[in-house]
């Protein structure tokens, strides 16, 4: 594999590095909202990823899936910032260390 | 808007804001773009006229209600001179009332223009505005070549008027008159049936005619709430008895009747003027007036019906010096002003301007 | 095609950025034009003869002007706002198809930059990049008036790109196409333009497309009456200008759109008639524009003649109507074209 | 045309969609009639399309819309089949007289009740013509239905609309019971009808109306033998005696009057009823193979006419005279159909669609009139007041009675003409029904529209407005003309309805018939209908000679013709003698005969019948068995629940000794031994999201090293 | 080579963008990143000839999903950081640890797949001239209907979910 031509390896390996860094930010951070953007950031690479394979194997199929996650992760942002939305309403804060009603 | 509920956002309307027609200020405590409470702030056009009043002799004080309620300062004029007149009981001379009149009810369309366009603006229809500038155009110039002045007039004096009128203004004023009666329908094109208009201003604001009593209303708000008071009609003035006229009124009360009463008043007022035009008598202008003016020791207190509604003067002369004794002014837009706050609760930010443009205010007169 | 081959769309970038931004200032001098005489006044009449040197002098003193930033502003997002508001106003230029294909010295140049064929679903996500700039103004000058505007904007925007969006869908499927281009053809060969076929859609598009641009009687963001100039409030010289520019881009985006969509884009009336044939002798692109200008007459005329709506009213309008009957609208089309 | 017959049950379903989903909420009065009316409307003018082409070319075209039930492994009589059902709908002349029925007399009572609901709250407004349509649409499935699956669809659709309609003000008690009971009594018939079917199935291997027709022409006819074909035929009469009100079950009907009458008119008079009569006329040939069920059904239909008949005579309530007189009418259409006169049955079931949709219509106006009063003791003298609703009603009663030149004539003499050729003692059992019917219907008119009694109701009675009153008017003129379709050869006719029936109801075996879907009629198609005609022709004298009928001389046709005139003049005339000009002897009739007066005031007890057996002993039954249940289950149950509690606290004392302890220690040891473990439940999303990288990055080292 | 550019261009971006998201200070910067960052990885789509999800990522993503996130951000008025909070279990060296041993084992693994001799060499298609649109839509509506209305279905649970949280609880 050598850094020119550009092949479809190419950007399976950007979109691992996409989402190392959406894992990053998830380790990372504590404010919740930013905790979703960095899985936004992961999600984003894994269509990537099947875009690169649909140009890989000639064939549609992987942008048909990558659609279905785009409408995936609209229900998740429309949730999980609903919940976040109600979190906040009662604790008045978005650290997400301080969600730990479950703790053990 | 429940997104919006986790915080209550305070501004500031004003004292510098396009649509608080001049300084007042209103500070709104909002829920989202709810009003959830709302203060109003006045006395940033404070000049003590009341007290400079009891500093100056009778004539000058002229000068100072011209200041009150600047765009309509021959009502003002016409108020504070009828006081003295009642304290000092001189006749004034029927020509003279008779151009006192013509020259209240120009003001009053004018008035009414400054505030149809005003208004308008403030909900978003510009065009308006220019129309009725246009004609009240006509009338500054009209006050113009009667007295030299276009907003400031002091165009009446204690016993009568300071001068006849020109040659030939009576005909312009009816040939305004018969311009102006053109124009009315063109305000009502833009406005009266257009549909975003009416949603804007119908059922907004509303006030029982009760509740307007019971604050103090006057003028055309308390007519829009369907109450037929009107001075011209109830305790007549100057020539207002001689004429025929109808008092418009308005039956729910809301931002759309208030408007509907004006437009109405500005029909009334050309058939006053045009009443007067045509029987306008000979004679002097002046009635029989000492050099001093010392109203004799007593109080009174006279009305008149300004465009806003009821202006009263209140005065009281020890009957020794050249001054006051005591000055003191009801004017309607201070009156009207009440009932800001509890029309504006529970409405949107939008409805405040409208409010605020509906009761008609003028700021130099609220804060004297 | 040789070697030079991107040399072409490069000439025709430029010249279509440079033409937009002068159309641009010069629409502002129209709309002060046209407001002006249905206002019964004269307008600008000082710079230049009948005022139109107006724009240049405009330009000139918002450069030269003092660019304020507020004290407690976000400095990077009050600078970056703005910048995101005329971007996407002015890259959405590059699927309008201003003409077909012209001979330019001898070479087949096609009067557009680039025939996407997803061009419609490109102006939509586009354009609502647009919101960014707004959203990100009224936060970033860290003032209320601002703030109240900007959310205000952003509301009215997102909802309205649905119904926008779904009248667009019905046109998509009338004509079958997404491409730009591909549907202007479509209504040379259906021989009629797609008003006449899809007037429930066009009336919806413009009311969409005033929302969209702030304009009245939806120009509650930047109602100065209200909020005292909206999310903008804080801004002055060339940043203003910048939002400036966007809005009255965005005009003729929509009115670029609408006509293509709506009244057959470069075509002159009626291509099919016979004895219209003469009409083809004027160029396409002229057409095109006689058309546009219509569009921005009409954005102005609405905001000589109607008042504002209120927030409320204005989303019950979009969402309780709009969509409604761009959904009923959207399934009558789908049916007719299944069933026809 | 026949591409869209479909559009046939459509129009109506829509309209019922419409009503249902809109109108109840959001739509006014007039918009919802608007919308009722027309979509009967657009049905009927497709319908009179469809009866045209069928005139012209009377073949059945089966018109196939789509698969329904895919194919299901099946054992029949022929070994292995796959039972599957598609939506196939069938237009033949059959077909086409029923549909045109229907929609014809549909529509009319649709423009009559939209004066006639006028009352009704809006919402109530709009479910009736919400129901009423539904009904049409489901009653056109039935007709046309080119199975007996689809057909079982419509069959049951329409019993769910009577339902529903005779509800229809189920705030009243009464109408509330009606209308279960006539889901409950159909039931019973569906159930035979529902065996019928798969025993069809099993027998034939298919259920198209024309493959069975095919296949049974090929069985033997059974003739001595209760066979196959005879129990298919005979549950199918268990449905069609259901749905049609025939002994036994008919005992429904009467009280299904609760409904408003529109209803009562449309579908207990014109069209449901009439399915039954139409299911045998639709498989005729499998019929023709039983001639025992045939013999039964003929007897049933005439012990159902007479027993009827004769309970109308003393009935008070104008509607449930009526209804007694559709169940007698009924009676002679099936007695018709056992007496192999199937084209007669039919010719009688159109005949009374207009006659009895017509009665009933009338005494809807007449109800109208009287603000809702229905007993017939209580009216009197309301010619004056109706003329319209007199003149319509008295032409409705003689057309019943079989005056010449009447619709009801002519039917009616047929039925009368083919039993005599068949079995004299049914044709006593008819004769005396029609004596009986003139007479009853006679007495009606006599006791509505004459009398010195002043009427009862407090303001006066007034005529119906227009629309009331124009289809009443419509339905007269059709019940004086409609009759001229099957003027019999005697009478110099061609009897043009027999001719045009023919080749649904004879044997079909080989009828032509084409699938239609979407192409024009196939080269050949004038051949195969000349060839089909042809053999037609051969199959009807085959038939002839199979089954011996006295044919009916000129001569004997005229004096039975003569004869039943004469009998219905009878009728009127003692109608006449006994309630208008002495209107007492009724009354001292009732007291001399005080018994027979009581028996069938009391509808020969069948329903009290019913009631002490069947209901009674269900209840009984039901109430047996909870004794049952309460003695000896429960007794068992109670037994070992000691015995249970017995062992039970041996196995506490077990558990709380043994297992508790274990339990304890075990929880206790996991607690103190956790508290490494637990350690790792920090709440911390992020420790958890740890977790999975690190299983992420352990999966991926075991790949890395694996390769 | 052209597309060498782009791809290293527009590689840098993302990651840079990325990068900048995960560390912006304020929660609306970080918005702003994750905007560019769509964007970016729209035009990487538009260079892998899936124009329409190209569109669709501006649309959705961009226009949609990223606004809600700044209208949150800009909603919760936040009276202290999240950051002001530490709790004392975090892990986060490890954390970024794995995530970069997680990015090397995969890279290597796209490597040595790559540089297997039974591996194609070179980008096996080149993009469909007129865009692939058709056929998205052709497969979503013949062999992934179920999937679609599925998913039509998650978007209306998650909406009736979003107005029942976000209502005022009154």
């Amino acid at each position: 594999m050598h850094l020119y031509p550009i092949t479809a390896y190419h950007y399976l390996v950007l979109a691992a590095a996409l989402f190392a860094l959406g894992a990053t930010g998830v380790m990372l951070r504590r404010n919740i909202i930013i905790l979703f953007m960095s899985i936004e950031l992961m999600l984003n690479a894994v269509n990537l990823n099947l875009v690169a394979f649909s140009r890989l194997n000639g064939h549609v199929v992987g942008q048909v899936f990558a659609l279905f996650i785009v409408a995936v992760a609209a229900a998740e942002a429309v949730v999980g910032l609903g919940i976040l939305l109600a979190f906040y309403r009662n604790k008045e804060t978005l650290n997400i260390d301080e969600v730990n009603l479950l703790r053990g | 808007m429940s997104l919006f509920d986790t915080d209550e956002l305070v501004i500031n309307m004003g004292p510098q804001h396009p649509s608080t027609h001049g300084v007042l200020r209103v500070v709104l405590r909002l829920d989202g773009e709810r009003v959830v409470g709302a203060d109003v702030v006045i006395g940033y056009l404070h000049r003590g006229i009341e007290k400079l009043s009891e500093h100056r002799d009778w004539q000058q004080i002229v000068m100072l209600t011209d200041r009150m309620d600047y765009v309509s300062a021959a009502t003002s004029n016409l108020g504070y001179c009828e006081t003295v007149e009642k304290l000092m009981q001189i006749e004034v001379p029927r020509r003279a009332r008779y151009i006192r009149t013509i020259l209240s009810e120009l003001q009053r369309i004018a008035s009414h223009n400054l505030w149809l366009g005003t208004h308008a603006m403030d909900i978003g229809a510009m065009t308006v505005f220019l129309y009725n500038f246009r004609e009240r155009e006509l009338i500054l110039d009209l006050f113009e070549e009667f007295c030299g002045a276009r907003l400031t007039y002091s165009s009446m004096r204690i016993g009568g008027l300071p001068l006849d009128i020109p040659s030939g203004w009576a005909r312009k004023v009816s040939a305004f008159c018969d311009l102006f009666e053109t124009k009315i329908p063109e305000y009502e094109d833009l406005l009266t049936h257009n549909r975003i208009w009416k949603e804007r201003t119908r059922n907004i604001g509303v006030i029982s005619g009760a509740d307007a009593i019971a604050i103090g209303l006057t003028g055309p708000p308390l007519r829009g709430s369907g109450v037929p008071r009107d001075v011209r009609k109830d305790e007549p003035y100057a020539a207002y008895d001689e004429f025929d006229f109808d008092v418009p009124i308005g039956s729910a009360g809301d931002i759309y009747d208030r408007y509907l009463v004006r437009l109405e008043e500005f029909r009334q007022s050309l058939r006053i003027i045009r009443q007067a035009i045509a029987g306008l008598p000979e004679g002097p202008v002046v009635g029989k007036v000492p050099r001093l003016i010392k109203p004799p020791a007593g109080e009174t207190y006279h009305a008149i019906e300004s465009p806003k509604g009821e202006l009263g003067f209140f005065i009281v002369s020890d009957g020794r010096s050249n001054v006051p004794y005591r000055f003191r002014v009801r004017p309607p837009s201070f009156c009207n002003l009440q009932a800001l706050p509890r029309l504006i609760k529970g409405h949107l930010v939008a409805d405040v301007v409208a409010m605020i443009g509906s009761i008609d205010i003028v700021l130099g007169e609220v804060d004297r | 095609m040789t070697s030079m081959g991107w040399l072409l769309p490069l000439v025709q970038i430029l010249i279509v950025l440079n033409a937009v931004l002068i159309a641009v200032t010069y629409m502002v001098l129209l709309e002060r034009k046209v407001i002006a005489w249905a206002q019964s006044r004269l307008g600008p009449m000082r710079v230049g003869p009948h005022g139109v040197l107006q724009p240049i002098a405009d330009a000139i003193k918002l450069l030269l002007k003092e660019d304020i930033t507020p004290a407690r502003a976000d400095k990077w997002l009050f600078t970056i706002a703005p910048i995101m508001s005329l971007v996407p106003a002015l890259i959405a230029f590059a699927v309008i198809p201003f003409g077909g294909h012209a001979r330019i010295f001898g070479r087949d140049v096609p009067l557009f930059i680039a025939d996407v064929n997803v061009g419609l679903l490109y102006i939509v996500s586009i354009t609502s990049i647009g919101v960014y700039g707004i959203i990100l103004a009224g936060y970033a000058s860290n003032s209320k008036y601002p703030l109240l505007a900007s959310l205000r904007a952003s509301a009215q925007l997102i909802s309205y790109e649905v119904a926008i969006t779904m009248m667009l869908v019905s046109v998509i499927v009338t004509a079958g196409t997404l491409s730009m281009v591909a549907i202007v053809e479509a209504q040379l060969h259906n021989h009629v333009w797609f008003v006449f076929v899809q007037p429930v859609a066009l009336v919806v598009l413009f009311i969409g497309g005033l929302a969209e641009t702030n304009r009245t009687p939806f120009d509650l963001a930047e109602a100065e009456q209200e909020l005292t100039g909206g999310f903008h409030t804080e801004y002055s010289g060339m940043r203003f200008a910048m939002f400036f520019l966007a809005e009255y881009a965005n005009m003729i985006v929509v009115s670029a759109v609408v006509t293509t969509l709506f009244f057959g884009g470069w075509l002159p009336p009626f291509p099919n008639v016979g004895w219209l044939a003469f009409l083809g002798w004027i160029p396409g692109w002229m057409w095109f524009l006689v058309k546009c200008f219509v569009f921005l007459y009409v954005f102005v005329w609405i905001r000589a003649t109607l008042p504002r709506y209120r927030y409320d009213q204005l989303m019950r309008v979009g969402w309780k109507v709009l969509i409604p009957v761009a959904l009923a609208n959207l399934f009558v089309t789908a049916i007719l074209k299944v069933w026809l | 045309m026949t591409t869209f017959v479909w559009l046939l049950p459509f129009f109506p379903a829509a309209g019922a969609a419409i009503n249902g989903l809109f109108g109840i909420r959001w739509f006014s009065r007039g918009v919802t009639a608007a919308i009722a009316c027309v979509s009967m409307l657009v049905s009927l003018a497709l319908a009179i399309a469809g009866g045209v082409n069928a005139a012209r070319a009377p073949i059945a075209r089966e018109v196939f819309l789509g698969e329904w039930i895919p194919p299901i492994p099946a054992v029949t009589l022929k070994g292995a089949a796959a039972f599957h059902a598609s939506w196939v709908l069938l237009i033949d002349p059959l077909a086409a007289v029923m549909a045109l029925v229907v929609t014809g007399i549909g529509f009319l009572i649709h423009l009559y009740s939209t004066a006639y609901m006028r009352s009704e709250p809006r919402g109530s407004y709009a479910r009736f013509f919400c129901y009423l349509n539904l009904f049409c649409a489901f009653m056109l499935l039935l007709v046309l239905g080119g199975n007996f699956i689809v057909m079982f669809v419509g069959w049951e659709g329409v019993g769910l609309c009577s339902y529903l309609l005779i509800g229809f003000w189920y705030h009243k008690g009464s109408a509330a019971n009606a209308g279960r009971k006539a889901f409950i009594v159909n039931r019973i018939g569906d159930w035979g009808f529902l065996v019928g079917i798969m025993a069809a199935f099993f027998a034939f291997g298919t259920l198209d109306f024309q493959a069975v027709a095919a296949q049974a022409g090929r069985w033997p006819i059974e003739r001595a033998q209760f066979g196959g074909l005879s129990i298919i035929c005979l549950l199918l009469f268990v449905g069609a005696a259901g749905k049609s009100a025939q002994i036994p079950l008919y005992v429904w009907l009467p009280d299904a009057m609760e409904g408003p009458t529109p209803v009562s008119a449309l579908i207990h008079a014109a069209t449901m009823v009439t399915a039954g009569v139409y299911i045998v006329a639709r498989n005729a040939v499998l019929f023709s193979h039983a001639p025992l069920v045939l013999a039964i059904i003929a007897i049933v239909g005439a012990l159902t006419a007479l027993m009827a008949a004769s309970i109308a005579i003393v009935q008070t309530d104008i509607k449930r005279v009526l209804a007694y007189s559709t169940i007698s009418q009924l009676g002679l259409m099936f007695l018709a159909a056992g007496v192999g006169a199937v084209s007669a049955a039919v010719f009688h079931l159109v005949t009374h669609a207009f006659f009895k949709a017509l009665l009933f219509l009338g005494s809807g106006a007449v109800i109208h009139a009287m603000a809702g009063e229905q007993d017939l003791r209580r009216m009197g003298g309301l010619k004056r007041y109706l003329p319209v609703t007199f003149v319509t009603m008295v032409v409705g009663a003689l057309a019943i009675a079989g005056i010449p030149p009447l619709a009801g004539f002519f039917s009616k003499d047929e039925i009368l003409l083919q039993t005599f050729g068949r079995n004299r003692a049914l044709w006593v059992l008819a004769s005396i029904t029609s004596l009986l019917t003139a007479f009853y219907m006679f007495r009606l008119i006599a006791f509505t529209f004459y009398g010195t009694d002043e009427p009862s109701s407090p303001h006066p009675p007034h005529e119906a407005p227009g629309t009331m009153t124009v289809p009443l008017m419509i339905l007269a003129i059709g019940t004086i003309v409609v009759g001229f379709m099957g003027i019999p050869r005697t009478l110099g006719g061609a009897n043009a309805i027999e001719h045009f029936l023919a080749p649904s109801i004879a044997e079909t075996r080989a009828v032509a018939f084409l699938k239609v879907a979407g192409q024009p009629d196939p080269p050949g198609t004038q051949e195969m209908i000349a060839q089909a005609r042809e053999e037609l022709e051969r199959d009807r004298a085959a038939h002839r000679a199979a089954f011996p009928v006295s044919e009916a001389t000129e001569g004997r046709a005229w004096a039975l013709m003569l004869l039943s005139t004469l009998l219905g003049a009878t009728g009127m005339a003692a109608a006449w003698r006994f309630y208008v000009n002495h209107p007492e002897v009724p009354r001292r009739a009732a007291e001399r005969w005080s018994g027979v007066h009581a028996l069938l005031l009391n509808k020969y007890y069948v329903d009290d019948l019913y009631d002490a057996t069947i209901v009674r002993g269900t209840f009984g039954a039901a109430r047996e068995l909870w004794r049952v249940d309460l003695r000896l289950i429960d007794g068992f149950v109670n037994a070992w629940g000691v015995t249970t509690r017995v062992l039970a606290w041996m196995s506490h004392m077990i558990d709380k000794v043994g297992v508790d302890g274990a339990v304890n220690a075990a929880g206790w040891s996991a607690g103190e031994g956790s508290f490494l473990v637990r350690r790792g439940q920090t709440g911390l999303v992020q420790n958890y999201a740890l977790v999975i990288i690190l299983g992420l990055f352990g999966f991926l080292t075991v790949y890395l090293l694996a390769r | 080579m052209l597309e060498a550019i782009a791809f290293y261009g527009l590689a840098a971006l993302i990651l840079g963008f990325g990068v900048m998201v995960i560390t912006a200070r304020s929660a609306v910067h970080s918005v702003v990143f994750l905007v560019l960052n769509f964007l970016a990885v729209a035009v990487v789509y538009v260079v892998l000839g899936a124009e329409f999800l190209a569109v669709i990522q501006v649309l959705v993503y961009a226009g949609g999903i990223v606004v809600l996130y700044l209208f949150v951000v800009m909603l919760v008025n936040q009276k202290r950081t999240p950051e002001a909070h530490h709790d004392p279990h975090r892990k986060t060296g490890l954390g970024i640890m794995l995530a970069s041993a997680v990015l090397a084992e995969v890279t290597a693994i796209v490597v040595y797949t790559a540089s297997a001799p039974s591996a194609s060499p070179i980008p096996v298609s080149s993009p469909v001239v007129g865009g692939n649109t058709e056929q998205v839509g052709w497969l979503l509506y013949t062999d992934y209907l179920i999937a679609f209305e599925v998913a039509s279905m998650l978007l209306l649970a998650a909406m009736v979910g979003a107005i029942l949280f976000a209502r005022r609880m009154d």
